[in-house]
């Protein structure tokens, strides 16, 4: 599907989906902005619906923007080949979000890792445990931009 | 499973295994094959790549003359921190005050041997040499001085 | 010919005129024990090396080549630093059954040297059922495995010691089957008797097809009894680490290690002895000439010559193919060389009952 | 605050082992807790970070031209089209258009870390399964691969020879000629493989219907490269989104459909084939030219966001960089295929046997540093 075709179907089926421009404009891939709280249900009707079909998360991670969290989705189609981002900002207080696991078992271990490098607890995840560090850590997110690890981190 | 399946699966299992053993028993008696290099014996022997990154050093001429002129390029495009240049002022002839380097400190055991400092170097005043035995007893021996002691500039190298 | 017999009743009258009956058997029997135990420590030293060289060829290395004369004595150098190594029994271990286990291991290889002909007349102990004590003794080598396997405490030893266990016992019995093939042919289990069977031709050759199935059958069998790899299950470093001798270290691995040596020695020995005639010389029927010449190889000669190369049969197999799986493993046994050995095993009696052997 | 991994005091008749962190088979510090019934295999549990050295936050205090070399240390084996895909992404962002003679040398030496990746990969796999002889011989192959890297690259493993624009210095004179008894070489030595290993009737057995694969499974799973491709995926990001001249090469994705061991073992044994292919088309024909674009000393990406993908020996590797304009990325994030990769190995590896998983750990071809980053 061409980037303005996917743009008119993805407003159908969300109307408050706003999307960014300039964003991944190397790649000619649409972005798009919506809010958590309709993540869920729209992430399922991106793989349902026959006309989107898209089966395959290439990759999620999160950005941590000091002021708030914003997690990327990024999703392509095995059958039409079209590409998706999805932006979602989220509190970085309390960042929580549905796990889109049970949608793109992939999702399962890279929520993992967002979760223990940036704290965004992901609602109804099967296993949210710690992935890469160890059990009985304790203090900040590591990706987190206000980490500081003045033991293991040499300044240059 | 019928019996002649049964006998046929024995028959292309063992001529299957046997074709193996014919490979491994080539090599067996072909000793000519064998790809051993015996490393601390042929070490007289033994020729480095030109291009192999064996470790950062600093080529003098027989003047005790080198081509850096501390502008610490190298020092900002090392990832790692490896090259600490130590600057002084020299007095030229003219009375004029000139930057010159007084220590140019490698750090081996930080050295990841990536290169960017050579691209970076103006002057060519750093290469890689070809030595790759580095291993010392003290770790304090792997910080190196590259210039040489009372060593200068060599004449015209900006 | 000289032969070892004569030396043997020349030191035992010897003995006898000197010391009373009882002294001259129990210094006899010292004698012999410390002829085994420097055959057992000796043929490991050589295994070793043999082992190391023969997999570095394969594999396009040179093999040790530093110690001594091409490298020749770098299992004697191996073997002085297990022995300064500490061995250490882990805290949650079974101390007694962990420390006699590698014994065990060794006293049944030792005890397996016994009824083996290494040349004419030169054998320990020519017992009437000497091929029956082989396979009896030899089955005790499983306990020694699974002592050392449930004593370690440790989840990878157990599992190899139960591994080693199904393999040793389901393989024992077409081992047992193909070495009843012989003795329906000889009609004795004395293992002199078997040699001279042999006399005018090996029973490789006598026995037509069935006697050659019986062999091949013997050495996949006798490989998965010594869990050599492709049969290394026990040990199947890849999945196991070490399999039951994780937990060992110092000289009680070395003696698990040795003894693993000899009982390859040992059950090549056996082969040797019973489908290649043994000490007994290359003889074609009724070809004097030909024959006599055979004679002037001395005995010993033929015995370690066949032997070694079934030995470097075995490391050929070890050095080629993958490891198989525990149910693969079992399959083989039950579902190919069983059916195959007892069919084999009817053939070779009709055989011998119709006197079809040459 | 953070949920912990629950220990587990009542087993009942099960039995948990812990695969690795130090373990023959894992090839590195991989740590699977295993819980088995007998011998067969109830649960898989990969444990990572032994050896995780937070590569991107590394990356967000270094300059653009820095940062290439440290994923060379990501996954090892294809350091260089790690640095490729690093370089790409640099490149979207500047806009940057690459001489046709860089191009030819990236994609030269592209394929032929991917040939020497699969080699090692193939011995390690046979020693998996207990056949150690073949590792030596892979050995043999591979290093006249890694000669020829040192001699053009300076180094044989981490080579660092991408620069944002082109490649660090020219094809060495010696390279063209190099490369060429490396083929002859490949040509008279690749039918021993199938010879030792993949007639063998006990690697067959061990290899066929273990760990199946369903295409669904690979994709929902996000595996890529030749596992997902022995399930019949059509997932080879060089044919699908070309990056540099792969869409002028003559070569086929490599495709098998049983899904199982085997199948991604004959892929990457069929790959290393069309590797060989798109080396021959381009040995001759490297066009003269510039190897590297003209660049300013200090790079700076515009505000945005960049995204590549390429196929590396194992899959595809993502490289996402956020640049707020400086000299450094504000967020690079790799997105590692291995990682993926090992996601799916409890999925595939229930109800089999603690034999099969080194099977399966070998054909999903996991190299840790890439797992962890």
């Amino acid at each position: 599907m061409l980037p303005d075709e996917l743009k008119n179907k993805i407003t159908e089926l969300l109307p408050s989906a706003s999307f960014e421009e300039g964003a991944n404009a190397a790649s000619g891939w649409v972005t798009l902005n919506m809010e958590a709280g309709d993540w869920l249900a729209f992430a399922t009707n991106l793989k349902r619906d026959p006309s989107l079909a898209f089966d395959y998360l290439f990759c999620l991670t999160c950005v941590d923007w000091k002021t708030h969290l914003t997690m990327v989705y990024n999703l392509d189609s095995t059958t039409y080949r079209h590409n998706l981002v999805v932006k979602i900002k989220l509190d970085r207080n309390k960042p929580e979000i549905e796990s889109v696991s049970e949608i793109w078992r992939t999702a399962e271990f890279h929520e993992r890792e967002v979760y223990e490098m940036f704290g965004v607890n992901f609602l109804n995840h099967p296993d949210l445990r710690l992935l890469i560090l160890p059990d009985g850590w304790e203090g900040k997110n590591p990706l987190r931009k206000d980490f500081d690890d003045p033991v293991n981190m040499i300044k240059l | 499973m019928s019996a002649k399946q049964y006998i046929s699966d024995v028959v292309n299992a063992v001529s299957s295994l046997l074709t193996g053993m014919k490979r491994t028993g080539y090599y067996f008696f072909h000793h000519k094959e064998i790809i051993t290099e015996e490393y601390p014996d042929n070490r007289a022997t033994l020729k480095m790549a030109e291009r192999f990154k064996g470790e950062v050093v600093m080529p003098h001429d027989e003047n005790n003359e080198h081509r850096c002129t501390g502008c610490t390029a190298c020092e900002l495009a090392c990832p790692n921190g490896t090259i600490k240049v130590v600057t002084k002022f020299d007095i030229t002839p003219e009375g004029k005050k000139k930057k010159a380097i007084d220590k140019l400190v490698y750090h081996l055991e930080l050295c990841t041997l990536c290169n960017l400092c050579i691209e970076s170097c103006p002057s060519d005043a750093i290469i890689m040499a070809q030595t790759f035995e580095h291993s010392v007893f003290n770790r304090a021996e792997l910080t190196k001085v590259l210039n040489k002691p009372g060593s200068k500039i060599m004449e015209g190298v900006e | 010919m000289w032969s070892f017999s004569n030396i043997a009743n020349q030191l035992h009258y010897w003995l006898n005129d000197h010391f009373s009956p009882t002294l001259t058997l129990i210094i006899e029997m010292v004698l012999a024990g410390v002829a085994v135990i420097g055959l057992f420590a000796g043929l490991g030293l050589v295994l070793v090396i043999m082992e190391r060289k023969v997999s570095a060829w394969i594999q396009l290395r040179l093999g040790p080549n530093r110690v001594g004369p091409k490298g020749m004595l770098q299992s004697l150098a191996d073997t002085f630093k297990l022995l300064l190594k500490e061995g250490m029994t882990p805290s949650g271990a079974d101390k007694i059954m962990f420390n006699v286990a590698p014994f065990i291991a060794m006293i049944v290889a030792m005890l397996l040297l016994a009824p083996i002909a290494f040349a004419k007349d030169f054998q320990l102990w020519d017992l009437n059922i000497g091929v029956l004590y082989v396979s009896a003794i030899s089955s005790v080598s499983v306990i020694s495995i699974l002592m050392a396997g449930w004593s370690s405490n440790n989840k990878y030893s157990l599992m190899g010691a139960m591994r080693s266990g199904a393999q040793i016992v389901s393989y024992e019995l077409s081992a047992g089957l193909s070495v009843l093939a012989v003795i329906v042919m000889t009609g004795s289990l004395q293992v002199s008797d078997i040699i001279h069977s042999q006399a005018d031709g090996w029973w490789i050759f006598k026995g037509h097809i069935p006697m050659f199935i019986a062999f091949v059958t013997f050495i996949i069998a006798v490989t998965a009894e010594t869990n050599r790899a492709p049969f290394d299950l026990a040990e199947a470093e890849s999945e196991l680490t070490a399999g039951f001798h994780t937990e060992y270290s110092g000289m009680k691995f070395a003696l698990f290690f040795l003894a693993e040596y000899v009982n390859v020695f040992i059950v090549c020995a056996l082969g040797a002895t019973l489908f290649l005639g043994g000490w007994m010389p290359f003889h074609i029927g009724n070809w004097e000439g030909f024959n006599h010449v055979m004679d002037y190889i001395p005995s010993s000669v033929w015995f370690f010559g066949k032997t070694f190369f079934l030995i470097w049969l075995i490391m050929w197999f070890r050095w080629t193919f993958p490891r198989l799986r525990i149910d693969q493993l079992l399959n083989l046994e039950w579902k190919y060389l069983l059916p195959i050995s007892m069919v084999n095993l009817l053939l070779v009696t009709l055989m011998a009952i119709l006197k079809w052997h040459f | 605050m953070y949920r912990e991994t629950e220990i587990v005091t009542d087993m009942g008749n099960d039995l948990v082992i812990n695969v690795g962190p130090q373990h023959p088979a894992t090839h590195g510090v991989l740590h699977l807790v295993i819980t088995l019934n007998g011998e067969t295999i109830k649960k898989v549990e990969p444990h990572l970070g032994y050896i995780h050295r937070s590569i991107e936050k590394m990356c967000e205090s270094l300059t653009y031209r820095q940062f290439i070399y440290v994923t060379s240390r990501m996954d090892y084996l294809s350091a260089h089209i790690n640095n490729h895909a690093c370089a790409l992404c640099i490149e979207k962002g500047l806009g940057l258009e690459i001489p046709p003679r860089a191009q030819a040398i990236r994609v030269l030496m592209d394929e032929l870390t991917r040939i020497a990746s699969h080699e090692l990969w193939w011995g390690a796999m046979a020693m998996d399964l207990g056949a150690f002889t073949p590792f030596f011989h892979a050995f043999r192959e591979r290093e006249t691969i890694t000669d020829i890297m040192e001699e053009t690259c300076g180094a044989r493993l981490t080579m660092n020879y991408m620069v944002p624009g082109g490649v660090m210095q020219d094809l060495h004179p010696s390279f063209q000629q190099k490369v060429k008894d490396f083929l002859v070489l490949y040509k008279r030595k690749i039918h021993e493989y199938d010879e030792m290993v993949t007639g063998n009737v006990i690697f067959q057995n061990r290899m066929k219907n273990v760990g199946y694969l369903s295409p669904e499974d690979a994709i929902s799973y996000g595996v890529t490269g030749p596992s997902a491709r022995g399930s019949g995926v059509k997932c080879d990001i060089r044919k699908l989104y070309p990056y540099e001249i792969y869409d002028k090469l003559q070569f086929d994705e490599v495709l098998e459909t049983g899904g199982d061991s085997f199948a991604r073992y004959m892929v990457r044994l069929r790959e290393m084939n069309e590797s060989i292919k798109i080396i021959e088309q381009l040995i001759d024909n490297i066009p003269e030219g510039d190897f590297q674009a003209k660049t300013k000393a200090v790079l700076k990406l515009p505000k945005g966001e960049f995204y590549t993908r390429v196929e590396t020996a194992r899959g595809e590797l993502g490289v996402y960089i956020v640049s707020e304009g400086g000299t450094t990325p504000y967020r690079i994030k790799f997105r590692s295929p291995g990682f993926s990769n090992l996601s799916v190995l409890d999925h595939i590896a229930r109800g089999s046997k603690l034999g099969d998983l080194v099977a399966m750990m070998g054909t999903l071809d996991l190299v840790i540093p890439d797992i962890d980053r």
